[in-house]
């Protein structure tokens, strides 16, 4: 429409530009994404990201291999024991030492027991975003236990820090494995409760079934990963094809769906959350007996005890407390199943104590064009859905 | 007239203490505009155009639609409280009435006016 | 002799330090009104009530930028509960909030738009800069992170932590309501209103 | 397929296009040249008993201060979902107004991660439709992650020492 002789204000597109912000209360953090809108339905929507860029990368560049650690637990801070696997499994193989059985068992329970949390995260945030308050509280309702059992392990709630290079921090203690089982017996009638909730909720199926459909072409395509590529009928769980840390001595199942649609990706993630479920049971109860840590004191520190009698370990101890580990040369990637997908940190190193170059591959940073991709053609409401169905999570997306 | 009374004194006090709570605040509160908080608000944004003068007309049809059964669900309430002396006359009228907008709501479902595109 | 510099030294720094104490109390005094009735009827007594109300009416506005935006969330949970003190209820925009709990990193590219929320909030308004990213920058000492949110905007109570727990996050308000009636009547109400 | 007879299968099949093969712990990797990449990518999507569907990661190293020839390297980790093994592919690439082409028409993830090359070590993606600021804010100079750009630390001035904090306050750098 050009300029009529009125002077009304050109308008050379019939379409509005609505800016779904940084600050907004249903983006998961601060994402920005610009909708070109005719009326209700989205016609493109273009990503804008970055608002919480904290230079990881760069500051992994100037510290120790143990130092770290703490920082790949502010990444995603959904699943903080995932990053602490992700970047301890690449180191380990870069030098090439063994975990003793126990250390592994343990990093299997943690990693589960955060993705069982971070799939709480996700459930009540994005019930929340599509309306249904309740199911908001009853998720932080079991996310506290789970929180308290991180506590009582490594005296933090979320930034666990709980695995470390060469096994895990502590030794499993008596409360935390009693407050485990009470938490196995205890979460299926939760769940169920979820279900009851939402899974046969008319205005929740209205909602969610056949909307954000990708097919399962479009998701291989555009490189999504976890729970929104096996909605869309891929088999692909990392725990699976590519077994890491004795994830092949449990048996659990993979749920994987085919029309990929949000309700479909909400099934996936709660099914997700029973198999963790069974998978920590099994891991409980067969937990080995043994040390926690390698004893090879090149990478772990030894025992406390030991300081006082012999002088390898005051020698061991003193040289990796103050120089920390020294990595051989060389460069890995070890991807690992994380809570959104598959999460594996590239490191390079060059020989010394500090890494040369860590880079995350963030499953959510690439889920992000295939997630515009899919709002085309949708309502302004259905926006809200499909970023909550893809479960994007700010701190690893900018990194 | 004396049975208006009560109906009278209840939107005066409504219109008094509502004119209270308004005038007390615009007197009292602290005005204090900024350059920055007069713009409007885009999720933290500068906004670069203007809100948009024109809309499409589906928002028009849709919010006459409501109007129509909502006013039809107002007309029910005083029915309903007088239903009692009103006996199976009012009963066979309000039936008139729903049948009457009823027709009218499944000719627009059928049209598709219910739907969005 | 080094003793009598030092000494001359610490007591110039003390002198400089009165120095800046009297332009503060000074700059607070000569504050311009509202124009409104605020000022002029606001005596301690009804300035105290009126910090009573707005103590226990604290409405945060949704500022979750990273991994303490969680444990925001947590502490409008059941379990910490933050409706005991007022604080439950989370308003989206800026215009219905008097309290911004900054919680998280703020990177080079939002601190304007942190800048942009906090003027579009209505006075009387309060800032709770929650962790230690926020507060002072945190872990991350490097190009992209803005080291501490008070460049940005004034800060009323740092809550320390990475990330603190909700009871530590229920503490700062506590201490924020603390502040809020100490403030309520005095001129510093007026001033922040201003 | 297990890694060696993939890279056996690559030198077979590109004698001449793959520079170098490796097999660090036991992973695939292969060296490309920049303008052999779209040729050994097309490749490897295509042949049905390779078929890397699956693009995982494009990740930029800058090796400045070591002594490899070509400064900047892309790096391309794929799997198969179907066969289920992975490859690594490394592209060396120059210093001087460094360039790499896109491999997005193979997969379509490669879009963001390769915007993110050119935000973060300024390395130009071509046929790439947006070579601009990903993460950065529109307006920042220099490229964060090479190896020159400095970390830029800050004092920070977090203390309620008044004399102290006065002079640091008022030097407080604005925000960029």
């Amino acid at each position: 429409m050009s300029v009529t002789e009125q002077g009304l204000l050109e308008r050379d597109k019939d379409t509005m530009t609505l800016n779904m912000g940084p600050q907004h209360p249903s983006t998961h953090g601060v994402f920005r994404v610009i909708l070109e809108m005719d009326g209700e339905v989205v016609k493109t929507a273009e990503p804008e990201i970055g608002y919480l860029h904290t230079g990881i990368e760069k500051t992994c560049e100037n510290k120790r291999y143990v130092h770290v650690i703490p920082i790949t637990d502010r990444l995603d801070y959904l699943n903080p024991p995932g990053n602490n696997l992700a970047f301890c499994l690449s180191t380990e193989k870069l030098l090439d030492i063994e975990i003793p059985e126990r250390a592994q068992a343990l990093r299997v329970i943690m990693c589960e027991l955060s993705r069982i949390a971070s799939h709480l995260v996700w459930l009540g945030t994005h019930a929340l975003d599509i309306g249904a308050m309740t199911v908001f509280l009853y998720c932080w309702r079991e996310r506290e236990m789970i929180l308290d059992l991180n506590e009582e392990i490594s005296g933090v709630r979320m930034m666990t820090s709980y695995i470390r290079v060469g096994g895990v921090a502590k030794d499993a203690t008596r409360p935390w494995l009693d407050g485990i089982r009470d938490f196995i017996d205890y979460f299926p009638a939760k769940v169920d409760e979820y279900e009851k909730l939402l899974t046969k909720n008319p205005i929740w199926v209205d909602r969610t079934e056949g909307v954000g459909v990708f097919t399962r072409e479009e998701a291989i395509n555009w490189s999504l990963s976890g729970p929104a590529l096996r909605a869309s009928g891929v088999n692909w769980d990392i725990r699976k094809s590519k077994p890491y840390s004795g994830y092949d001595n449990y048996n659990f199942d993979v749920p994987v769906l085919k029309n990929g649609d949000i309700y479909d990706r909400y099934r996936v993630r709660v099914e997700e959350m029973r198999q963790s479920r069974i998978i920590i049971k099994q891991a409980m109860e067969k937990l080995p007996g043994g040390d926690f840590k390698t004893p090879d004191n090149k990478v772990s520190l030894p025992p406390r005890e030991t300081l006082h009698t012999s002088m390898e370990a005051l020698i061991h101890h003193f040289k990796l407390v103050s120089e920390g580990i020294s990595v051989p040369k060389g460069e890995t990637y070890v991807p690992i199943e994380g809570a959104r997908g598959e999460v594996g940190f590239y490191i390079v190193s060059d020989g010394t104590n500090v890494p040369y170059r860590v880079k995350l591959r963030a499953p959510s940073f690439m889920a992000i064009p295939g997630m515009c991709k899919m709002m085309e053609g949708c309502y302004i409401a259905d926006v809200v859905g499909i970023i909550g169905s893809i479960d994007i999570v700010m701190g690893e997306v900018d990194r | 007239m004396a049975e208006y009374f009560y109906i009278s004194l209840f939107a005066v006090v409504a219109l008094v203490v509502v004119g209270a709570l308004l005038a007390l605040s615009t007197v009292l509160g602290p005005r204090n505009p900024s350059p920055q908080k007069m713009l409007p608000y885009e999720c933290g944004i500068i906004p670069t155009e203007e809100a948009k003068g024109r809309y499409p007309v589906r928002f028009a049809t849709i919010a006459m639609l409501f109007i129509i059964f909502d006013v039809e669900v107002v007309f029910m309430y005083p029915w309903a409280v007088a239903l009692g002396e009103l006996g199976l006359f009012g009963l066979v009228e309000m039936a008139i009435f729903i049948i009457i907008l009823g027709i009218a709501y499944v000719y627009i479902w059928g049209r598709g006016g219910l739907e969005w595109d | 002799m080094g003793l009598i510099e030092d000494a001359a030294e610490t007591f110039e720094a003390e002198v400089n330090n009165l120095r800046l104490n009297v332009k503060d109390t000074i700059e607070a005094l000569d504050h311009e009104y509202a124009g409104s009735l605020y000022d002029t009827v606001l005596t301690t007594r009804l300035g105290k009530v009126v910090g009573w109300a707005q103590k226990n009416a604290l409405w945060p506005a949704t500022f979750g930028l990273a991994c303490c935006a969680i444990e925001m969330m947590a502490m409008a949970n059941s379990r910490w509960d933050a409706a005991r003190f007022g604080a439950e209820v989370f308003r989206a925009s800026p215009r219905q909030a008097d309290l911004m709990i900054v919680s998280g990193r703020v990177s080079q590219k939002m601190a304007p738009i942190l800048k942009q929320i906090f003027d579009q909030m209505p006075e009387p308004k309060w800032v709770i800069s929650m962790g230690a990213c926020a507060s002072c920058g945190g872990v991350f000492n490097n190009y992209s992170i803005v080291q501490g949110v008070d460049r940005v905007v004034p800060v009323d109570v740092y809550v320390p932590g990475c990330p603190p727990g909700p009871e530590a996050l229920l503490y700062g308000v506590i201490k924020l309501q603390e502040k809020i009636m100490a403030e309520a009547g005095t001129d510093k109400a007026k001033k922040r209103v201003a | 397929m297990t890694s060696e007879e993939i890279v056996e299968k690559l030198k077979a099949s590109f004698p001449d296009d793959i520079q170098d093969t490796a097999l660090p712990q036991g992973d695939a990797v292969i060296f490309v040249a920049p303008d052999r990449l779209q040729k050994v990518a097309g490749f490897l999507k295509d042949d049905p008993s390779l078929k890397f569907d699956y693009l995982s990661d494009v990740c930029g190293v800058d090796y400045l201060n070591e002594e490899r020839e070509p400064r900047f390297e892309a790096v391309y980790n794929l799997h198969s979902i179907d066969h289920q093994h992975s490859i690594r592919i490394r592209v060396g690439i120059e210093e001087d107004n460094p360039s790499v082409p896109t491999v997005s028409e193979f997969w379509k993830g490669a879009l963001y991660p390769e915007q993110e090359l050119f935000d973060m070590f300024g390395i130009h993606v071509e046929g790439h439709p947006k070579n601009e600021r990903l993460i950065m804010p529109k307006e920042w100079a220099g490229y964060p992650l090479r190896k020159d750009y400095p970390l830029t630390t800050e004092t920070v001035t977090f203390s309620y020492n008044r004399d102290f904090k006065s002079d640091l306050v008022k030097s407080k750098p604005p925000t960029r």
